[in-house]
C-alpha cells in the first residue's frame, strides 16, 4: 500500500505544482506572492486534521487497549508536527510581503503555534517513557485532552486579540480562480496522500520496532533476506 | 514569459522560493529519516536472527 | 476466596508470565517463588490492580476485582517493596495517616501498642528519618496489626529485619492464618509459620 | 475499628499535605521568592517608566504566577510516588478522584495562596491603582486554583520520568493559556476603564470545568503512570 501512496503522492504533487505555478493566473491583488498558499493552506488544514485523527487513534487505543491505533497515533505526530511547523513557516514568509510583518498575533496564528507545542509536547511524553505501554496511554491521554483544549484555546485567542486591537487579518480571495481552486485542491490531495505513506511507512518501523520477537516478524520477506 | 522571470516571481522570490524550498526540504528529510529508521530496525533484526541461528 | 485463573502479565511488551492458576482460602499461606525478574512483584502487583493483566481473571469471593473495585480494597492490604512512611513525620503520625487511608480511625493507644509489639517502644515520637532501615520497616509492618483485612499481600516482608523481628513476623502470620486471614508473599529468605502448611507457587 | 467517611478521608489526606509542607518550609517559600524575584525582574528589563510598567503589570504578575506554578508542580506527586505512599493512596477504599482532588487542593493552598496573597503587593511596585489591586486578587484567587489543577494532570502524566521538571512544563504551560488570557485580560480591563465582570465570569466557568474533569482525569494518568 505504501507504494501506491507514495507514488499517486508524487504524481498529484508534479500536477498541483504545474497547475500552481503555470496554469493559475496572477492574482490581481497581491501579485504573485498569493502562490505560497498552495502549500501553505494544505499543510494548515492537514495539520489539524491530523491531531484530529491522531488524537482518535489514541483514544481507541487507551478504550479498547488496541496496540495498533496507539502505533498508529505516535507514527502521525512527527508528520503532523512537521505540516504544523511548515505551516506557520510558510505563513510567515506569506505574512511579511502582505501584512508587512513575519509574526502577527492573530487567533489563528496562536493556535498554530500552539498546536505545534501541543505535538511536540505529544512526541517528547511518549520519548521520554520507557515501557511503551505506559507510553502509549500516557501520551494518548495527553492527546485527547489537548484536542478538548485546542477549541477553548482558538475562541480564547480570538477573543483577547479583538478585545486588544480589533481583527485586523482577513482572508482577501473572495472569489477564486478556477485554475487556483483545482491547483490548492490537487496539493491538498498530494500532501494528504504524503502524510499517509509517510506515516504508513513509520508505522511499520514501529511494528517491526515493537513485536521484533513475534514469531510472524522473522518470516517477513525483508526480514527473511 | 522567460524563466528569469518566472524565478523571480514579480519581486517575491524570497518569499516564494523559501517556502517551497523548505516544504520540499522538510518532506526530503521525513522520507529519508523513516528509510533510515527502516533500515535500522531490519539490521537489527537480522542480527537477532543471526544470534538465535548460532545458539540453535 | 480469592481465585487467579489464566492469568498473563506482561512488562512492557516482554511477557512475563502466562496461563497462571491458583485460589487462595482463609486461613492458608502462599509463598511465591522464582528468580529475579521472574515476574514476583509484578504479580502481587496485579493482584492489586496497580497493573492490567494482559489475559486472564483475578476473583475475590467468586468477583472480578476490577468491577469489585473498592469493596475489594477494604478487604486487603499491601505492603511493597517501599515502605510509604514519610521522613518527616514521627512513627505515630505515620501510622495514624496510613490507618486513616486503609479507611480505620484508630486511636493512638492502638498505634502505640502496635508500634510496642514491633519493639519500637520510646521510639513512637521520633521523626522516621532519624529510624534505621530495620526499624522503618518495622514501623511499615505495623501497620498490619492495625489493618482488619482479611487478605495480606506482601512484598519482600523481611528485608532489613533481624532475627528477632523475623520471628516476630512469623508469629503475626500465624496469628493471621488462625483467625481465617490469607497471606500472599514473596521472599528469599527462610519463613517458617508453625503449624501451617506453607503452599508454594514457582515462576519460571 | 471505625470505617472513615470521604469527607474525614479528604481532610487527612489535605491536613497531611499541609503538615509535610510545614516540616518541608523551604520548598514553599523558594516557589514564593522565585515569585517575587522574577516580577521584581521586569522593571529592570524594560526600563522604570511607569506608564509602561503600569500597562505591563498584569501581564508581568500572570506570566510569574504561571511559571511559579510549574516550579512546585514536581512536589505534587513525586515524593509520594517515590516512597510508595502513592500505591497506598491507589489502593484507599474510596474514590481515587476525590483524593486526587484533596492533594490538588493542598497543593493550592501551599503553592497557590501564598502567590495570591503576595501579589498586591508586587502590584503596587508597579503602581497599580486599589481598584486594579482587588480585580487582580480575584482573578489570582479564581485562577491559580486551575493553573494547579492542569498541572496536577501533567504532573501525574510524567511521574518518575527523567527530566520531568522540563517535561511538565511543556505539557502543561500551553494548555494554561485560556487562563493566563482572562486572568490578565480582567486586570488589563479595569486598567482600561471597562468591567472586569466578563473576564471574571469566564474564569469562574474554567474553574467549575476544571473542577469537574481534572481530578478524574488525573486519577487515570496517575493508574497508567503507577503501571
Amino acid at each position: 500500500m505504501v507504494p501506491w501512496f507514495s507514488w499517486s503522492a508524487a504524481i498529484l504533487f508534479v500536477v498541483g505544482l504545474y497547475v500552481s505555478f503555470f496554469v493559475a493566473p496572477t492574482d490581481s491583488q497581491q501579485s504573485e506572492a498569493y502562490r505560497i498558499m498552495f502549500i501553505h493552506v494544505p499543510a494548515s488544514i492537514l495539520s489539524m486534521f491530523i491531531y484530529l485523527v491522531m488524537a482518535g487513534y489514541a483514544a481507541l487505543g487507551l478504550i479498547f487497549n488496541t496496540r495498533l491505533s496507539s502505533m498508529m497515533a505516535s507514527a502521525l505526530a512527527p508528520t503532523g508536527a512537521l505540516l504544523a511547523f511548515l505551516s506557520l513557516w510558510t505563513g510567515a514568509l506569506w505574512g511579511k510581503p502582505m501584512w508587512g510583518a513575519w509574526w502577527v498575533w492573530d487567533a489563528r496564528l496562536t493556535s498554530e503555534l500552539i498546536l505545534l507545542f501541543l505535538y511536540l509536547g505529544f512526541i517528547a511524553l511518549h520519548a521520554s517513557i520507557d515501557d511503551p505501554r505506559r507510553a502509549d496511554r500516557a501520551s494518548a491521554l495527553l492527546a485527547i485532552i489537548g484536542s478538548v483544549n485546542v477549541p477553548i484555546i482558538y475562541f480564547s485567542v480570538q477573543w483577547w486579540n479583538t478585545l486588544h486591537q480589533g481583527a485586523t487579518v482577513k482572508f482577501t480571495g473572495t472569489s477564486m480562480h478556477v485554475a487556483m481552486q483545482q491547483g490548492m485542491y490537487t496539493m491538498l490531495l498530494a500532501v494528504w496522500l504524503y502524510a499517509i505513506a509517510v506515516s504508513l511507512l513509520r508505522v511499520r518501523c514501529i511494528i517491526l520496532e515493537r513485536e521484533c520477537k513475534a514469531q510472524w516478524v522473522s518470516e517477513l520477506v525483508e526480514v527473511r533476506r | 514569459m522567460n524563466w528569469g522571470e518566472f524565478f523571480s516571481m514579480n519581486g517575491y522570490a524570497w518569499y516564494i522560493w523559501g517556502s517551497y524550498g523548505i516544504a520540499l526540504l522538510i518532506f526530503f528529510i521525513e522520507i529519508v529519516m523513516v528509510r533510515h529508521r527502516k533500515t535500522l530496525v531490519l539490521e537489527q533484526l537480522h542480527l537477532m536472527r543471526n544470534a538465535e541461528d548460532v545458539v540453535t | 476466596m480469592l481465585e487467579v485463573s489464566n492469568l498473563a502479565c506482561s512488562r512492557g511488551d516482554h511477557l512475563l508470565f502466562s496461563d497462571l492458576n491458583f485460589s487462595l482460602s482463609a486461613g492458608e499461606l502462599l509463598q511465591v517463588q522464582g528468580a529475579n525478574g521472574s515476574g514476583k512483584t509484578s504479580l502481587l502487583r496485579t493482584l492489586c490492580g496497580f497493573m492490567m493483566p494482559v489475559a486472564g481473571e483475578i476473583c475475590w469471593r467468586g468477583q472480578n476485582i476490577r468491577e469489585l473495585g473498592n469493596t475489594f480494597y477494604a478487604e486487603m492490604i499491601y505492603l511493597g517493596h517501599l515502605n510509604a512512611i514519610k521522613d518527616e513525620l514521627n512513627a505515630l503520625e505515620n501510622l495514624r495517616i496510613s490507618a486513616g487511608l486503609a479507611g480505620c480511625k484508630v486511636d493512638d493507644k492502638q498505634v502505640i501498642a502496635a508500634l510496642r509489639r514491633m519493639g519500637l517502644r520510646g521510639r513512637e515520637t521520633l521523626p522516621v528519618k532519624v529510624l534505621s532501615q530495620g526499624q522503618r520497616r518495622r514501623v511499615a509492618l505495623a501497620r498490619l496489626l492495625l489493618s482488619n483485612a482479611s487478605l495480606w499481600i506482601l512484598d519482600e516482608p523481611l528485608t532489613a529485619l533481624d532475627v528477632g523481628a523475623v520471628g516476630l513476623m512469623q508469629e503475626l502470620i500465624g496469628e493471621h492464618l488462625l483467625s481465617n486471614g490469607m497471606v500472599i508473599y514473596t521472599t528469599h529468605q527462610p519463613l517458617e509459620v508453625v503449624g501451617v502448611a506453607t503452599r508454594w507457587l514457582a515462576l519460571s | 475499628m471505625n470505617k472513615l467517611s470521604l469527607i474525614g478521608l479528604l481532610s487527612l489526606v489535605i491536613r497531611r499535605d499541609l503538615v509535610l509542607a510545614m516540616r518541608r518550609r523551604a520548598d514553599v517559600l523558594t516557589t514564593l521568592i522565585f515569585f517575587v524575584i522574577v516580577v521584581s525582574l521586569f522593571p529592570l528589563g524594560v526600563g522604570p517608566e511607569m506608564d509602561m510598567l503600569r500597562k505591563m503589570a498584569p501581564g508581568v504578575v500572570w506570566v510569574a504566577a504561571l511559571l511559579a506554578s510549574m516550579l512546585s508542580l514536581g512536589r505534587m506527586f513525586s515524593a509520594d510516588y517515590l516512597d510508595g505512599t502513592l500505591e497506598q493512596m491507589m489502593l484507599v477504599p474510596q474514590s481515587l478522584s476525590a483524593l486526587v482532588l484533596a492533594k490538588i487542593l493542598a497543593h493550592w493552598m501551599v503553592s497557590g495562596l501564598p502567590l495570591v496573597i503576595m501579589a498586591p503587593v508586587l502590584g503596587l511596585q508597579f503602581d497599580m491603582s486599589a481598584q486594579a489591586l482587588w480585580v487582580l486578587i480575584a482573578a489570582l484567587l479564581l485562577g491559580t486554583p486551575i493553573l494547579s489543577m492542569i498541572g496536577a494532570v501533567g504532573a501525574a502524566l510524567t511521574l518518575g520520568l527523567r527530566g520531568g521538571g522540563a517535561l511538565v512544563s511543556l505539557l502543561v504551560l500551553p494548555l494554561c493559556i485560556p487562563v493566563l488570557i482572562f486572568g490578565a485580560g480582567a486586570v488589563e480591563a479595569v486598567v482600561s476603564g471597562t468591567s472586569a465582570g466578563s473576564h471574571l465570569a469566564l474564569l469562574g466557568a474554567l474553574l467549575l470545568v476544571a473542577l469537574v474533569f481534572t481530578p478524574w482525569v488525573t486519577a487515570l494518568a496517575l493508574r497508567i503512570s503507577m503501571e
